[in-house]
């Protein structure tokens, strides 16, 4: 629970998706009407009503400690110098230019000319480097400010009224600029205050804010992109569970709701006023063996653990079929991974010989989680692993205890990570600069690799390093990947602009959303 | 049967009135009598007798699960029973007014005495004008007793007296000057000189306004003064009905005898006597005469038929096979001086007795008991006569004051009393309904004391149980029972018993009497005077004098927490020195 | 000892009045002072769970400073006491708005829930109780206490979830299945979105209501001043109203003042369910996020509406109790008096 | 005998009878649930069929299985909390009534103050507290219960000592544990077995609604009030996997109620009280 609901939704772990389908698809339940609307050409105005699930945390709006469905207020609050395509790449979006020197350890970016804020003050280089500021600001204590901890905050320079760079501490590089900054990178104004004054440069502004209950915004007329947004009015409503969600989508009270559940998915198919839209993200989800924690210290076990487990059968159960098998890596999509490396089979002999090689006949072990959507792998999984002699117990702690001090004890723990490219992604699990690292996997070439590969702009280059550290992270590594999941968004068939993707967050693109209006 | 209805069409004729339970089982039934314009009948019966029900259903009402389900009632022209719904509602109160027993429970205290009054007006088409109703209300106020003024009108029922409440009660009936009213023991819950008023009251209005009553009543004595003729109930029939003069110089019924034998008298100390058995429960009657396993003079034939009302021209009718036809005879008993001018150690002394709760109950009393005597002690309510006894029984709390047993301190705590002085002292309580452990068998309840006073366990506390029972009178089945099974009177007997099984030497009655009927209360005096003439010392707490003439040696008489005067019962009851005292004698209700 | 000779000019019942009043604000401030320590001891800590698993250790720290987390449990209290004696409540831990600003709107929904509750049950539990008396009985009666007897027993979130169920099938959209209030419109406007949540709270507070008016309103009829009124000929309608239902009323109101406690507990369950934004979803969702100053004020206002609404509904019991109104010394209420003494040193009145 | 006199009213029989049916469901349910109450033997959320009369859960157990097996918890945890409570609050009830003003106004008083809580919430706050053991949550729930009972309990009391027996009792001198044993407590029982079975009936809503919450026993383990909550998401597609565990918990607080009715009407036909 206490992962709170920016992880949840952002990873889609709790979230139902596809079918198994490797494509995904806005499946509408009247199928050739809701694709002619959907194909059909944006129109201006109307309120759009998002539904969301917060949880029990109401959250914020700051935008560089967006906590609960702050993360998703955000999207429509602030723009920042990149936004994400389809394919989990980057683009540049207030940025005109944004590169980083040969060895990755300057970035120089330069935004666009005539950008405003929501007040009407004007965007400029100043404004740049007071969010980086106030980002990195150890006052603040913003909880992604370790995922750009590699920013030295003295060395960020004003080039001129549009540009600013940014160099690394200690003469580090730092490839992945993009992909760290873009979620929580949000440009606001040296004037900014998340709670009296949360302007930034999104594509609306923010009219109201009940915390806990809903927001209200109106579309800003100077969005960087023309034309831009289409609605009138933008409302995001909160909902402390999935039934009352669904419940209120069904009877009209709200036009989209962000991540639904899988179970839910044939009830919505089955609703001719609504239209399903599967996105095929490459969010994982998966377990941490702690290595520094026996028995997980013997390779073999780790091993063994990740052949015991029925991919197939945890996709089917732990996400209700809306996944894909994973070969224990993560970032399918980024173009540095190695598709070569052979699918891990379901190999229960080989996987008990493992075990008896490293004497752990009669294996007890503990897998710790939050309580919440992430204990039905657990408890599959655990169901599973009896099959192999060994006896999982799931143990449930509140989540403020499971990212307390032990975080990093925990002998077996979910893990999970949003879709990001390889680097970004190793951030948050196994690099050497990992904000945490729940398994606890430390490998020297690893680290290396890994570092070397912070410093190469150049994909063919870093395609080798990463290839190799995939390697590594298959033979020996401390996560048991098992799938995919896909992430659901269900709306009205009036609807448009909403459309599958390989991230987790096609529903929160407040400025692609339109509403057909009557 | 029927002669004196014929003579007097009067304002009340009743005929072959009958209220049933569920299943056909007879509470009343061939009840016929009239009643003439300013007559007082006087309805005598023990509990159970159906006298209430009868009293109701001159009204056509019917407790719960119970209904009236024969006869006529007839007041003025009016069949009453035929009467319903809005008609039957204005004949109610318009007609026959009504007086419950206990004015407490019958006032909503929710509402203001003027509320009520002007709401019973209103409730029926008297004629008047809002002039004329306020007319009324004064007079009828003024009428009963009571002050007129606008204050006393905005009271509620909690803020008055108990005679006002039943004073009210009678305004209420009065207000709207109904031709008949029956009054149900409207003044049991009183003392002596508010109920002598009240009687009064009830007597000047009915003779001056020409209003027929039926008083419904347990105890003769309180009628004789008021009432011109007497109807006697006993399981649900009228077994004798008579003029006033004739019922109590001849009665002739077995039952009314055994009533008037059984009843004491302030006026002189007489033999009681009791009436053995108790009244059979609805459905429980025998067969033929529901009298006949109690009586005397019980003859086979008894036992066959239902003895019917016999009218004679006299008006005098009688329901027995064998009626008696002498005048009763009182057996008076010499007055019992044997203790007086005795000097001895006190048995207990109390001296100096103070007794506060919330306010003081009991000012600087002091009193002496010889050994062997029975000292009652008399007084009307609020008169502190419990709270000295409990102080005694080391029951009271916030006593100070010597207490002196034998000629030893005795600690006014019963706990700080060592247990050999503990079984000397026993009190038995005036609720026989509440004296006794729901949850214990009377074994269990009268085996407690022997084994916690004297060790005596098993086969001889079974023997010394069994003994006791037979003492009290009682069948020694009865140590099986548990007390809900028992009547109030054996409940009482039981709580002797178990006073009586501690050895006492000083028994402590607290109005033991008081909620039993008067054939009871009877034989639980001649106990006492059994007991006593085995030498056991008594402090009988009593308001009623009659029965401080029948049991005391010694009476002392306390108001409002002071002792008035104390001496020999005879000597106080015959030349009583305290106005008080006086003023308690020619109020309190005597057969003579 | 003895009874004043003038009897005090303010009634009795206003000092009593105050004296309970005071008793209500001790009660208060002892469970704010218990939930204070109680939340400190909760094991987890709301720096972390506000922050979330990326956060690093510095940023934990930083927050736990910020939010005065470091300091001692007592010198907390003292801080947060102080500055709710001054009216600030504090601002949230999650979602940084001033705890006041947050609880207002919500405390007017919970609030417009109970209301409407009361609105329905109080009239519906005393048409009901009192047909149900009048019957006393009948088949109407048996039947309605079985009914009543189920509705009690059956747990009240299950009702509620039976509810949603219900009404979020097709055809059945008459009604909202969940009740998500839009701030911009009034309540009034939005009564649609109340209707499931009130029913549903009804039905649980409903038979205990009922049942207990149906027993004043039986132990009324057979008084003997309702025998008396009767046989006096007052109008059988005139009886019910004006003599039996001021006397069935008073421990009604005690009733409606259990009734609302319980309910108060109930509308945490219903309002999750419901999805309404009362204080019961503030409550349970600070509960989750260690949300401190939420969890006390929250607590501090559930604490304060009980000990007003058991206040009141004693000020009704002796306003409408004649005899304890003009009574020299009030000393009904069993609730929290001091005193019935031990038996053994019990003081009695002369019998 | 008390047991004969309350079987006497057919309400306490009806209720006897229902709570019973659900006590030997829960009791050999394990015996006869046709697979595991923890194997996935089905599609998720899969519909009723042939040999699954209740479908499938969340995670494609069988419904019927774990429903048999999921009775146990539910009942003894309601019982024992409502045993606890009894035990405690009927201590310390007769400790207040019976005792000196001092400790008499400090129970009092703090049963007060706690019933001036919600009982709910306090438990919600102490579950959130102390975790969710299920002694933890029995315990929690039983301090809920508590001053209700204490309460009662020195009401009874009071009542009771007031009557002449007891009185009696005190002046013939017998110990204070004799009188408390033999003369108040066998006169209390009645409304304390009464408020019992009232326990029961809130214990098993109170503990199915915490499980609602998220607060309850932990999963694996099969539980009525666990089976609703983690099917809930499937409410709309599978609704057996609520219902019927909501319907046996129904019917089951119903039974424990009619039963504590029952009790309650008989003793007060028969007069216990008036006594």
């Amino acid at each position: 629970m206490s992962d709170g609901f920016s992880r949840r939704v952002f990873l889609g772990s709790s979230l139902a998706i596809g079918g198994g389908l490797l494509l995904g698809g806005c499946d509408s339940g009247a199928t050739t009407q809701g694709a002619a609307v959907l194909s059909g050409k944006p129109v201006s105005g109307g309120r759009l009503r998002i539904g969301i699930i917060d949880g029990d945390q109401s959250g914020n709006l700051d935008a560089h400690k967006p906590v609960g469905g702050g993360i998703i207020r955000g999207w429509a609050l602030y723009s920042k110098f990149w936004e994400w395509n389809t394919d989990v790449s980057t683009r540049l979006a207030l940025a005109e230019f944004a590169e980083p020197n040969a060895d990755a350890s300057a970035w120089t970016i330069r935004i666009k000319p005539g950008l405003e804020f929501h007040h009407g003050k004007t965007i400029g280089a100043d404004d740049m480097l007071f969010s980086l500021l106030r980002l990195t600001d150890p006052k603040l204590a913003s909880p992604f400010a370790g995922l750009v901890g590699a920013i030295d905050r003295n060395a960020l320079r004003k080039l001129d009224e549009r540009t600013i760079e940014i160099r690394f501490k200690q003469g580090q590089s730092f490839f992945p600029l993009d992909e760290t900054l873009i979620s929580f990178g949000g440009i606001v104004p040296t004037d900014y205050d998340p709670i009296t004054n949360p302007v930034g440069a999104g594509p609306y502004r923010l009219k109201r804010f009940v915390p806990g209950q809903r927001s209200l915004y109106t579309r800003f007329e100077n969005y960087y992109k023309p034309g831009q947004p289409y609605a009138d009015e933008l409302e995001i409503i909160e909902f402390k569970d999935q039934v009352s969600r669904v419940a209120a989508l069904r009877a009209g009270q709200i036009d989209v709701a962000s991540g639904v559940q899988a179970e839910h998915s044939a009830l919505l198919k089955a609703d001719s006023r609504l239209s399903l839209c599967v996105s095929p993200s490459t969010s994982f989800t998966g377990f941490n063996l702690n290595l520094a924690k026996p028995p997980f210290d013997d390779v073999r076990v780790r091993q063994a653990f990740r052949l015991l487990a029925d991919r197939r059968e945890l996709v089917d159960r732990g996400l209700n079929g809306f996944g894909r098998i994973a070969n224990d890596l993560y970032s399918p999509h980024d173009p540095t991974y190695d598709h070569a490396i052979a699918q891990r089979p379901y190999d229960l002999e080989q996987a008990r010989s493992l075990l008896r090689q490293a004497g752990q006949t009669d294996l007890r072990v503990e897998l710790t989680t939050t309580p919440g959507p992430g204990v039905n792998a657990a408890l599959v999984f655990a169901q599973q692993a009896k099959k192999a002699g060994v006896e999982i117990r799931v143990t449930q702690v509140d989540g403020a205890v499971f990212n307390g001090p032990q975080r990093e004890q925990w002998q077996v723990s979910p893990g999970s990570t949003p879709a990001r490219g390889f680097l970004a992604s190793a951030l948050h699990n196994d690099a050497p600069l990992a904000i945490y690292n729940r398994s606890n996997f430390h490998d020297p070439r690893f680290d290396d690799l890994y570092r070397k590969a912070l410093a190469q702009p150049d994909l063919e280059l870093r395609k080798g390093l990463v290839h190799e550290a995939q390697q590594i992270q298959h033979e020996r590594g401390g996560l048991l990947i098992w799938g995919f999941n896909d992430v659901l968004d269900a709306a009205s068939v009036k609807v448009g602009g909403l459309a599958p993707e390989q991230t987790t967050f096609a529903s929160w693109r407040f400025d692609e959303l339109w509403l057909k209006h009557a | 049967m029927n002669a004196m209805t014929e003579i007097d069409a009067g304002v009340l004729q009743v005929r072959d009135l009958r209220v049933e339970l569920p299943g056909q089982v007879d509470v009343v039934s061939g009840i016929s009598f009239s009643l003439a314009a300013g007559e007082i009948l006087g309805l005598v019966g023990e509990s159970g007798s159906g006298k209430t029900t009868l009293a109701t259903a001159l009204l056509a009402h019917a407790r719960r699960g119970a209904r009236i389900v024969g006869g006529q009632v007839h007041v003025g022209d009016q069949a009453l029973l035929s009467l319903e719904g809005e008609a039957l509602r204005r004949a109610r109160g318009s007609l026959i007014g009504y007086v419950a027993q206990d004015p407490a429970t019958a006032l909503n205290p929710a509402l203001r005495i003027g509320h009520l009054l002007r709401e019973t007006l209103a409730a029926h088409p008297s004629g008047l004008d809002r002039e004329a109703q306020q007319q009324r209300l004064i007079e009828t106020l003024r009428d009963v007793g009571l002050p007129d003024d606008h204050g006393f009108l905005r009271r509620f029922p909690h803020q008055l007296s108990g005679g006002q409440q039943q004073r009210v009660m009678l305004a209420l009936a009065f207000v709207l000057r109904p031709r008949l009213i029956v009054l149900d023991e409207p003044t049991t819950a009183l003392d002596v000189s508010t109920q002598a008023h009240i009687l009064a009251t009830l007597r000047r209005l009915c003779k001056s306004q020409g209003v027929a009553a039926v008083y419904v009543s347990h105890d003769l004595a309180v009628i004789k003064d008021l009432v011109d003729r007497v109807m006697v109930m006993y399981a649900g029939r009228i077994v004798e009905t008579a003029t006033r003069d004739e019922l109590f110089s001849r009665p002739s019924h077995p039952y009314t005898r055994g009533l008037l034998a059984a009843i004491p008298d302030v006026a002189g100390r007489r033999e009681l006597t009791a009436i053995a058995g108790h009244a059979p429960a609805p459905g429980r009657r025998p067969q033929g005469c529901s009298f006949g396993p109690r009586c005397e003079r019980f003859t086979a034939g008894c036992a066959v038929a239902e003895p019917l009302l016999q009218m004679n021209a006299a008006g005098r009718g009688v329901a027995c096979l064998a009626p008696h036809d002498q005048a009763l005879q009182v057996k008076a008993l010499a007055p019992i001086a044997a203790l007086k001018g005795r000097v001895e150690l006190p048995l207990l002394s109390v001296s100096g007795l103070n007794v506060a709760y919330d306010r003081q109950v009991l000012f600087d009393v002091s009193l002496q008991v010889q050994p062997g005597e029975c000292l009652a002690i008399v007084g009307e309510s609020g008169s502190g006569k419990t709270s000295l006894a409990r102080a005694i029984a080391g029951l009271g709390e916030n006593a100070e004051g010597a207490l002196d047993y034998a000629g030893r301190h005795l600690p006014l705590h019963a706990r700080q009393r060592d247990a050999g002085l503990r079984h000397q002292i026993q009190y038995i309580f005036q609720n026989p309904y509440r004296a006794l452990n729901p949850r214990q068998t009377v074994y269990q309840t009268l085996s407690a004391p022997l084994a916690h006073f004297f060790g005596v366990k098993g086969a001889p506390a079974r023997e010394r149980v069994e003994a006791v029972l037979k003492r009290v009178s009682l069948p020694g089945s009865v140590a099986g029972l548990y007390p809900h099974s028992l009547s109030g009177g054996e409940r009482q007997r039981v709580a002797i018993a178990r006073a009586l099984l501690c050895e006492p030497r000083l028994l402590i009655c607290d109005e033991i009497t008081s909620a039993l009927d008067v054939s009871v209360q009877a034989s639980i005096l001649d106990l006492l005077r059994q007991l006593q003439r085995e030498g056991l010392t008594m402090l009988f707490v009593t308001h009623d004098l009659g029965v401080v003439r029948a049991i005391a040696d010694r009476v002392l008489v306390l108001k409002v927490g002071r002792v008035v005067e104390q001496g020999a019962v005879d000597d106080v009851l015959d030349h009583p020195q305290a106005v008080y005292t006086r003023t308690l004698l020619e109020h309190s209700p005597s057969l003579r | 000892m003895l009874e004043p000779a003038n009897p005090p000019r303010t009634p009795a019942w206003l000092s009593w009045f105050i004296g309970r009043l005071g008793y209500g604000l001790l009660t208060a401030w002892v469970i704010s002072l218990v939930v204070f320590i109680a939340t400190q001891a909760l094991p987890s800590d709301p720096a972390r769970v506000i922050l979330g698993p990326d956060a690093p250790l510095e940023s934990i720290l930083t927050l736990q400073h910020q939010l005065g987390l470091d300091q001692p449990i007592l010198w907390q209290y003292l801080r947060w006491l102080g500055s709710v004696l001054c009216g600030d409540l504090g601002v949230s831990l999650d979602s940084n708005a001033p705890v006041s600003r947050i609880l207002w709107g919500r405390f007017g929904y919970t609030l417009a829930l109970l209301v409407g509750v009361i609105i329905v049950v109080v009239p519906g539990a005393l048409a009901l109780g009192v047909a149900l008396a009048l019957r006393r009985d009948s088949w109407l009666d048996r039947w309605g206490l079985s009914l009543l007897i189920f509705l009690k027993a059956t747990p009240g979130f299950l009702l509620a979830i039976g509810l949603v169920l219900l009404f979020s099938m097709p055809h059945m959209d008459f009604l909202p299945a969940v009740s998500i209030l839009d701030p911009d419109l009034s309540l009034l406007r939005q009564l649609k979105s109340l209707v499931l949540p009130i029913f549903a709270l009804s039905l649980t507070a409903l038979p205990y209501l009922t049942r207990m008016v149906r027993a004043a309103m039986i132990e009324a009829q057979e008084s003997d001043y309702v025998i008396a009124a009767r046989l006096r000929g007052i109008a059988q309608r005139r009886i019910v109203w004006c003599h039996t239902l001021p006397n069935a009323l008073v421990p009604a109101i005690q009733g409606v003042a259990l009734t609302l406690r319980t309910l108060i507990a109930g509308a945490v369950l219903a309002e999750v369910i419901f999805s309404y934004p009362g204080i019961g979803t503030a409550l349970n969702a600070a509960i989750q996020m260690r949300d401190l100053p939420m969890i006390q004020a929250i607590v501090l206002v559930i604490t304060l509406a009980v000990v007003l609404i058991n206040l009141l509904a004693d000020l009704l019991t002796v306003l409408l109790t004649p005899k304890l109104r003009t009574a020299r010394r009030v000393t009904l209420i069993q609730r929290n008096r001091r005193g019935i003494t031990p038996w053994w040193r019990r003081s009695r009145g002369d019998a | 005998m008390s047991a004969r006199r309350w079987l006497a009213e057919p309400q306490t029989r009806k209720g006897a009878l229902i709570t019973l049916l659900v006590v030997v469901v829960a009791l050999l349910g394990p015996w006869l649930a046709p697979h595991g109450s923890t194997d996935m033997v089905g599609p998720v959320y899969g519909a009723p069929a042939g040999d699954a009369w209740l479908g499938y859960d969340f995670l494609g157990h069988d419904v019927l299985s774990r429903l048999l097996s999921g009775g146990l918890s539910v009942l003894w945890m309601s019982v024992a909390a409502a045993s606890i409570a009894l035990a405690v609050g009927t201590t310390l009830g007769l400790l207040a009534g019976l005792s000196r003003r001092r400790l008499d106004q400090f129970i009092t008083w703090s049963a007060d103050v706690s019933l001036a809580f919600p009982d709910l919430i306090l438990v919600l706050l102490i579950v959130s507290m102390l975790g969710r053991a299920p002694w933890l949550i029995v315990l929690t729930v039983s301090i809920a219960f508590i001053p209700g009972v204490i309460r009662l309990t020195r009401a009874s009391a009071v009542a009771v000592a007031g009557q002449e027996f007891v009185e009696a009792a005190q002046m013939m001198g017998y110990s204070r544990r004799r009188i408390l044993f033999k003369e108040i407590l066998p006169n209390i029982l009645t409304p304390l077995l009464v408020h019992f079975g009232n326990m029961l009936t809130w214990g098993v809503g109170m503990l199915s609604g915490l499980s609602f919450l998220g607060y309850g026993v932990a999963p694996p383990t099969a539980d009525w009030g666990l089976m609703i909550n983690e099917n809930q998401a499937g409410l709309l597609v599978q609704p057996w996997a609520v219902l019927a565990p909501a319907v046996l918990i129904g019917v089951f607080a119903y039974g424990t109620n009619i039963l504590a009715e029952g009790i309650g009407r008989s003793s007060a036909r028969l007069g216990d009280r008036q006594a």
